[in-house]
C-alpha cells in the first residue's frame, strides 16, 4: 500500500516534468533555451518515472531492467544535449 | 493504482504530442530534433508506466530498446556536415 | 473502454498527422524527423495492437536504424540535390496541380475502399492462432511468432536473409572500382577528420558521442542477448537482438572508435554469410535426419534453433551495418 | 535418407542462394568456376525434375519442413514450373559461359559481383516457380528484385544507377501493393496456400468482392514488376543498360517470375470467378504494349534498346492469354502463352548475348556502327537471326506456335481484334528485325570486317564460347517450334483438365 | 469499435496518404520516405487482422505478426539498396554534370 502510494506520487512527480518540459519546449523564445527545458524533461521525467515504477517490479530482472533503462536515457540526454546545443550553433539557430 | 498509472501514461504521450508543434513549425533543424527526441522520452515513460501498471515484462523491453536507441537520429544529424545549400529547414 | 478508444483515435490522429505533415513538408530533412517521429508512434500502436515482437522490431528499425540511414543519406546528398525524380521525366518539384488532384482523388479512392474493406471483413475473424498453438511443443519455442518464424514457414525466414544478403550485395556492387576491396565508412566527415582535415565544428572523438559509444555497446550486447534468449519463450527474436548489436557496432563507428574491415577481407565475408549458410546447412541436415528440408528433430529443435539463430544474429548484424554504411569508399585511412 | 523426386525440388531452390554466397566468399577466380559449377547442377536438377514430372504426370509436392498448409509452406512444381525451371536453368548456364566475354565484367568489381548475382537471379527464379504459398510469393519477388537490381546498375554510371534505382523504386511500390493485398487475402481466408485458399474461397462466395479488391492490388502490383504498359517505364533503360550477359537475364527471366505468379493467382486461387472486364482491361494492356512496343523498337539507333523495346512488346503476348483463357479456348490460349514465355526468353537471351558480342567487337551497339557484322561474326549474326525469326514469329520457331495458338484461340473465342494486333505486331517486329538485319549486312567500309580488332582483355576462347552459347540459345528457341508438342504437353501436367478451369490439384 | 477498427481505419488513411506521397515526391529521397510511410500502413494493417484474430489463449494472431517481421526486414532491406543508389547517382551526376546528355549513352562507354 505505502508502495502504490510512493508510486503513484513520484509517478505524478515525474509526469509533471513532462508537463514542464513540454511547456519548456513551447513556450521559450529560443532554441538554446528550449533545449534545456527537453533535457530537464528527459532526465528528470524518466528518472522519477523509473524510481517510482521499481517497487512495481515483479523479477528482480525486471528491476534491473528499469534501472537499465534509467542509465540509458541519462546517458543519451547527456549526449544529446551538448549535440543538439552544436547542431542549433552550427546552423546559427541561437537567436 | 494500474488505471492511475495508465492514466498517466496517456498524460505524458498527450505532453510530448504537444511538443511536437515544434517539430513541425521548427524553426531552428535543433527544435524540430529535440521535439521528436521528447517524442522519444515520451513513449519510454510511458511504456515504464503501462508495465508498472500491468506487469508486462514486454513492455519494459521495449522501453529498454528505445532507451538504448533514442539518441541515434541527433547523434547522425550531429555527425552530418552542416546544411548546405537547403539552409536550415 | 471508453478511455481506450479516445486513446486509440488520438494515436491514430497522431500517425496520421505525422505522416501528412511528412509528406507534405518542403523540407526533406523535416520529412524524415516527421518519418521517424511516425515510427515511435508505430511502436506504441504495436502495443496497442498486443504485438510486442513487432513492436520491438519495428523499434529498433523505425527509432534507431532506420532514421540513422535517412538522415546520413540526406545529408551526403543535400537538401537542394536529388530533386530530379526517377520514374518521372526529369523535372523540379512533381506533378502538375492538375495531375495531383487526379492522383489525390485516385488515393482517397484506394483509402476509402480500404476503409471499406476493414469494416466489411469477416466475424469471427480466420485465424492460424489455434493451429500455432497446437505446433509450439513441436518447435519447441514459446513465443508464438518465432515458431511459425523459425517453424512452420522457416523457409520464408531463410529466404529473407538471402535477400538481406543480396541487399549488402547491391550497395557493395554501388562502389567504384578503384574503391573496390575497401571499408566503407559512415559518416561523410569520419574520414576527413581523422584526417585532420575537418572544417566547421565536426565534433571530435573524444566528445560526447565517443562517451556514449565508451559506456553503452557493453549494455547494448548484453540487451541483444538478452533479447535473442528471451526470444525463445517471451517477445523478442533474432531480428530486434541482431537490430541492438548493429546499433552498437554503428555507435562505436560513428564515434570514430573503430573501423570497418575491408571488404576483400575473406573472414569478414565469411561473417556476412554464416548464419544463412548455417541456416541452409542444417535446414539441408533435416533430410536425412528428419525426414523433410528444414525439419529438426523434435528433441533437438530448440537448440538447434538457437544455434541456428546465433549465428543469424551475427550475420544480420553485420549486413545491418554495411547497409547503413554504404557502399566501400577510398577516402584516406588515419 | 530417402532421396525420392522431391529432393530435387529442394536441390534447385537452395543450390543456387548457396552458390552465390560462396561465390562472395571466395571472390576472384573462384566466382566464375563456382557458378558455372552451379549452372551446370541446375540444369542437371531441372532435367532430373521435368523427367520425373514427365514420367509420373503428378506435379511434385514438398511439404517444407513437414509441416502442412495453411500453417506451413508447400513447395509445387507443376509442368509449366518445369518447363519454366528447364529454360531458366539452360539460359543461366549460356549467360555464364558467354560472360567471360563481356569486356565491363572483367575489372574486379563488377567481375565478383556478376557471378554472385547471376546465381541469385537463379535462385530466385526457382524460387518463384516452385512457390504456392501467397507470401512465399511474396519473398521470391523481393529476391528477384534484389538480384536484379543490382545487375542493372553494375556498370556504375549515372545513368545506369538511375535506371537501376527507377526499376526498384516501381518494384518496392508493386511489392507494398501485392503486400497489401496478401493482408486483405488473410483476413478473409486465415489462409496463404494457394491450395487451402482455393478451397477457402469456394466455400465462402460472399467474400468475393472483397477478394476482388485484394487481387486488384495484388495484380496491379504484380503488372508493375512484370512491366506491363503503361507501367513500364523502368523497363527500357534498365534492361539496355545493364551489360549484355545481365540484360540477358533481365528481359528473357526476370520478368517471368513475376508473371509466372500473376498467372497462378489468376487461375489457381479462384478459378473462373476473375471477371471478363478485369481480363478485357488486361489484354488491352497487353495489346497496347505490343503495338507501343514495337513501335518503339523501330525508332532506337541501339540495338541493346531495340532488343528491351521488343521486351516490352513480346511481354504483351503474355497477356492476352487472361481475356483468352475461357471455356473452349482455355487450353490453346494457356499452352500458347506459356510457349511464348518459354521461347521469347530463349529468343531474348541470345539476342542479348549477340548484342553484347558485337558491342565488344565493334566498340558500340549502335546500328550505323555495326557494319561488316555479317561477315566478321558469321555465328553471332546467325544466332541473332534465328532469335529474330522467333519473335516474328516465322515457322518452325518456338514464337511461331506460341503466336498461332494465341491467335487460334483469339479466333474460335470470337474476339478477332486480339489477333489483328498480334498480327500487327508482327509486322512491326519484321521492321525491327529488318533494320538489325539489314545494319549487320552492310559491308564494312574500312578494310576487310577481320581487321576489326578484338578488345585485348577478351581471350579469343572465351569469345567463342560465347558466340555458342548465343547459337545454341537460338537454335533451341528455333528448334523448339519443330518439338512444341513436348511442352505444350508438359504444360498440361498438374493442371485439372477437362473443364478447362485450371483449378488446382488436390 | 474496438482497437482494431481504429487502427485499420487509421492504416487505410496513412496508406493513402503515403501513396499520394509515393507518387508526387519532389526528390528521390522522399519518395523513399514515402514508400516506408505506406509500409508502415500496410503492416499495420497486418497487425490489425492479427489482434482481429486472437485465439487459442494468443492476444493476436502470431502469423500475420511473423509476415510483418520478414516484411519490416525486407523493406529495410530494400530502403538501404534505394538510399544507396541515391547517394551514388548524386555523386556520380556531380562528377560528370553533362551526363544527362543522350540517354543511356553510358551502357557503352567504356
Amino acid at each position: 500500500m505505502l508502495l502504490d502510494f510512493w508510486t503513484v506520487a513520484v509517478a505524478a512527480l515525474g509526469v509533471l516534468f513532462f508537463v514542464a518540459g513540454t511547456a519548456g519546449v513551447l513556450r521559450f523564445p529560443d532554441p538554446l533555451s528550449r533545449l534545456h527545458a527537453v533535457t530537464k524533461a528527459d532526465t528528470l521525467g524518466v528518472g522519477l518515472i523509473a524510481l517510482a515504477i521499481v517497487p512495481q517490479a515483479a523479477t528482480p530482472l525486471d528491476a534491473a531492467k528499469i534501472l537499465l533503462i534509467w542509465l540509458a536515457t541519462m546517458l543519451s540526454a547527456a549526449t544529446v544535449g551538448p549535440l543538439l546545443a552544436r547542431v542549433a550553433i552550427r546552423n546559427g539557430d541561437e537567436r | 493504482m494500474s488505471a492511475v498509472l495508465l492514466a498517466m501514461a496517456a498524460a505524458v504521450i498527450a505532453t510530448t504530442i504537444a511538443a511536437l508543434w515544434r517539430a513541425v513549425n521548427g524553426p531552428a533543424r535543433s527544435d524540430r530534433l529535440m521535439s521528436v527526441q521528447l517524442l522519444g522520452t515520451g513513449a519510454i515513460a510511458a511504456l515504464l508506466l503501462v508495465a508498472g501498471a500491468t506487469g508486462a515484462g514486454s513492455a519494459l523491453d521495449l522501453a529498454l530498446v528505445l532507451a538504448m536507441l533514442s539518441s541515434f537520429a541527433t547523434i547522425a544529424v550531429a555527425l552530418a556536415p552542416a546544411p548546405g545549400r537547403g539552409g536550415a529547414a | 473502454m471508453i478511455a481506450g478508444a479516445v486513446f486509440d483515435i488520438a494515436l491514430v490522429a497522431l500517425l496520421v498527422a505525422l505522416a501528412a505533415w511528412s509528406v507534405s513538408t518542403r523540407s526533406g530533412f523535416t520529412a524524415i524527423v516527421g518519418f521517424i517521429g511516425y515510427g515511435v508512434l508505430l511502436v506504441v500502436a504495436w502495443m496497442r495492437l498486443r504485438a510486442p515482437d513487432v513492436a520491438l522490431t519495428e523499434g529498433t528499425i523505425a527509432a534507431g536504424l532506420g532514421g540513422v540511414l535517412l538522415l546520413t543519406a540526406q545529408a551526403r546528398v543535400g537538401e537542394s540535390a536529388a530533386r530530379t525524380s526517377a520514374g518521372a521525366p526529369r523535372q523540379d518539384g512533381g506533378p502538375s496541380t492538375i495531375a495531383r488532384i487526379g492522383i489525390a482523388i485516385l488515393c482517397a479512392f484506394v483509402g476509402a475502399s480500404l476503409i471499406a474493406v476493414v469494416l466489411s471483413l469477416p466475424e469471427p475473424a480466420p485465424s492460424l492462432a489455434p493451429l500455432t498453438a497446437e505446433a509450439l511443443p513441436r518447435v519447441g519455442l514459446g513465443n508464438p511468432v518465432n515458431a511459425v518464424l523459425l517453424g512452420a514457414r522457416a523457409l520464408d525466414t531463410l529466404l529473407e536473409k538471402v535477400v538481406v544478403f543480396l541487399a549488402v550485395i547491391g550497395v557493395w556492387s554501388l562502389s567504384r572500382d578503384h574503391a573496390w576491396g575497401s571499408s566503407p565508412s559512415i559518416g561523410p566527415r569520419t574520414t576527413s577528420r581523422v584526417g585532420g582535415a575537418a572544417g566547421g565544428i565536426a565534433p571530435a572523438p573524444a566528445g560526447p558521442i565517443a562517451m556514449l559509444a565508451r559506456i553503452v555497446p557493453p549494455f547494448g550486447i548484453v540487451v541483444a542477448g538478452y533479447l535473442l534468449w528471451n526470444g525463445a519463450n517471451e517477445p523478442g527474436g533474432a531480428f530486434a537482438s541482431a537490430a541492438m548489436l548493429a546499433a552498437m557496432a554503428l555507435l562505436v563507428l560513428m564515434a570514430g572508435l573503430g573501423r570497418i574491415p575491408r571488404c576483400s577481407q575473406g573472414s569478414w565475408r565469411a561473417t556476412i554469410v554464416a548464419g544463412p549458410l548455417l541456416f541452409m546447412a542444417v535446414a539441408l541436415l533435416g533430410l536425412p535426419l528428419a525426414g523433410a528440408f528444414l525439419a529438426f528433430p523434435e528433441a533437438w529443435s530448440k537448440p538447434i534453433i538457437v544455434v541456428i539463430e546465433i549465428a543469424l544474429v551475427i550475420s544480420v548484424a553485420s549486413a545491418l551495418v554495411l547497409l547503413i554504411a554504404g557502399p566501400p569508399t577510398t577516402e584516406p585511412s588515419p | 535418407m530417402n532421396i525420392d523426386a522431391s529432393t530435387w525440388l529442394v536441390a534447385a531452390l537452395v543450390v543456387p542462394p548457396i552458390g552465390a554466397m560462396l561465390a562472395f566468399v571466395f571472390g576472384g577466380r573462384a566466382a566464375p568456376r563456382i557458378a558455372l559449377a552451379t549452372s551446370l547442377a541446375g540444369v542437371g536438377i531441372s532435367g532430373a525434375l521435368l523427367w520425373t514430372l514427365v514420367r509420373t504426370g503428378e506435379p511434385l509436392v514438398v511439404r517444407v519442413g513437414g509441416w502442412m498448409p495453411p500453417l506451413g509452406i508447400t513447395l509445387r512444381a507443376d509442368g509449366l514450373a518445369g518447363l519454366l525451371m528447364m529454360a531458366s536453368s539452360l539460359i543461366v548456364l549460356a549467360v555464364a559461359m558467354s560472360a567471360g566475354a563481356e569486356p565491363s565484367l572483367r575489372s574486379p568489381r563488377p567481375g565478383v559481383m556478376f557471378w554472385v548475382l547471376l546465381q541469385a537471379v537463379a535462385g530466385a527464379l526457382v524460387a518463384a516457380f516452385i512457390s504456392s504459398d501467397l507470401f512465399s510469393f511474396y519473398v521470391a519477388l523481393e529476391l528477384l528484385t534484389f538480384a536484379a537490381v543490382p545487375l542493372v546498375s553494375l556498370q556504375g554510371s549515372a545513368k545506369t544507377i538511375d535506371a537501376a534505382l527507377r526499376y526498384l523504386l516501381f518494384a518496392l511500390l508493386g511489392s507494398l501493393a501485392y503486400l497489401l493485398g496478401v493482408g486483405i487475402v488473410y483476413g478473409l481466408f486465415g489462409a496463404l496456400d494457394l491450395g487451402e485458399l482455393s478451397i477457402r474461397i469456394a466455400a465462402a462466395p460472399e467474400r468475393s468482392s472483397l477478394l476482388g479488391a485484394a487481387l486488384a492490388l495484388m495484380i496491379v502490383g504484380l503488372l508493375a514488376k512484370t512491366a506491363l504498359f503503361p507501367l513500364h517505364l523502368w523497363l527500357p533503360p534498365a534492361h539496355a543498360g545493364a551489360p549484355p550477359p545481365a540484360s540477358a537475364l533481365l528481359s528473357a527471366l526476370v520478368v517471368k517470375g513475376s508473371y509466372l505468379i500473376m498467372v497462378r493467382l489468376w487461375f489457381d486461387l479462384a478459378p473462373g470467378s476473375m471477371p471478363q472486364g478485369a481480363a478485357m482491361f488486361v489484354g488491352a494492356l497487353g495489346a497496347g504494349a505490343i503495338l507501343f512496343g514495337s513501335a518503339m523498337a523501330l525508332q532506337q539507333a541501339r540495338l541493346k534498346m531495340i532488343i528491351a523495346y521488343s521486351t516490352l512488346a513480346q511481354l504483351g503476348y503474355l497477356f492476352l492469354l487472361f481475356p483468352l483463357a475461357r471455356g473452349d479456348t482455355f487450353e490453346a490460349a494457356f499452352a500458347g502463352a506459356s510457349l511464348q514465355a518459354v521461347s521469347h526468353a530463349f529468343a531474348k537471351s541470345a539476342m542479348f548475348l549477340g548484342a553484347g558480342l558485337l558491342a565488344a567487337r565493334f566498340g558500340s551497339d549502335r546500328l550505323d556502327s555495326l557494319r561488316g557484322a555479317m561477315r566478321a561474326m558469321p555465328l553471332t549474326v546467325a544466332a541473332i537471326v534465328m532469335a529474330g525469326l522467333s519473335l516474328v514469329g516465322l515457322p518452325p520457331s518456338g514464337g511461331f506456335w506460341a503466336k498461332w495458338l494465341l491467335l487460334t484461340a483469339a479466333v474460335e473465342s470470337g474476339q478477332w481484334w486480339w489477333s489483328i494486333t498480334m498480327l500487327l505486331g508482327s509486322a512491326l517486329a519484321v521492321g525491327y528485325i529488318w533494320r538489325v538485319l539489314s545494319a549487320m549486312m552492310e559491308p564494312g567500309e574500312q578494310g576487310p570486317p577481320d581487321a576489326v580488332p578484338l578488345r585485348s582483355s577478351v581471350p579469343g576462347r572465351a569469345f567463342r564460347a560465347a558466340e555458342l552459347a548465343a547459337l545454341g540459345l537460338a537454335l533451341i528457341s528455333l528448334l523448339l517450334g519443330l518439338f512444341a508438342f513436348v511442352p505444350v504437353e508438359v504444360i498440361g501436367i498438374g493442371r485439372a483438365g477437362g473443364d478447362a478451369l485450371g483449378g488446382v490439384a488436390p | 469499435m474496438t482497437p482494431a477498427t481504429i487502427l485499420g481505419i487509421g492504416a487505410a488513411i496513412i496508406v493513402s496518404i503515403a501513396l499520394y506521397g509515393v507518387v508526387t515526391a519532389s526528390s528521390l529521397l522522399r519518395r523513399i520516405v514515402a514508400l516506408n510511410l505506406l509500409g508502415g500502413g500496410i503492416f499495420l494493417l497486418f497487425g490489425v487482422i492479427a489482434r482481429r484474430g486472437a485465439a487459442a489463449g494468443f492476444e493476436s494472431d502470431p502469423v500475420p505478426q511473423a509476415l510483418v517481421i520478414t516484411g519490416i526486414v525486407v523493406a529495410f532491406a530494400g530502403t538501404a539498396l534505394a538510399v544507396a543508389l541515391v547517394v551514388r547517382l548524386e555523386q556520380a551526376r556531380n562528377e560528370s554534370p553533362d551526363a544527362d546528355g543522350e540517354r543511356l549513352d553510358g551502357a557503352d562507354a567504356p
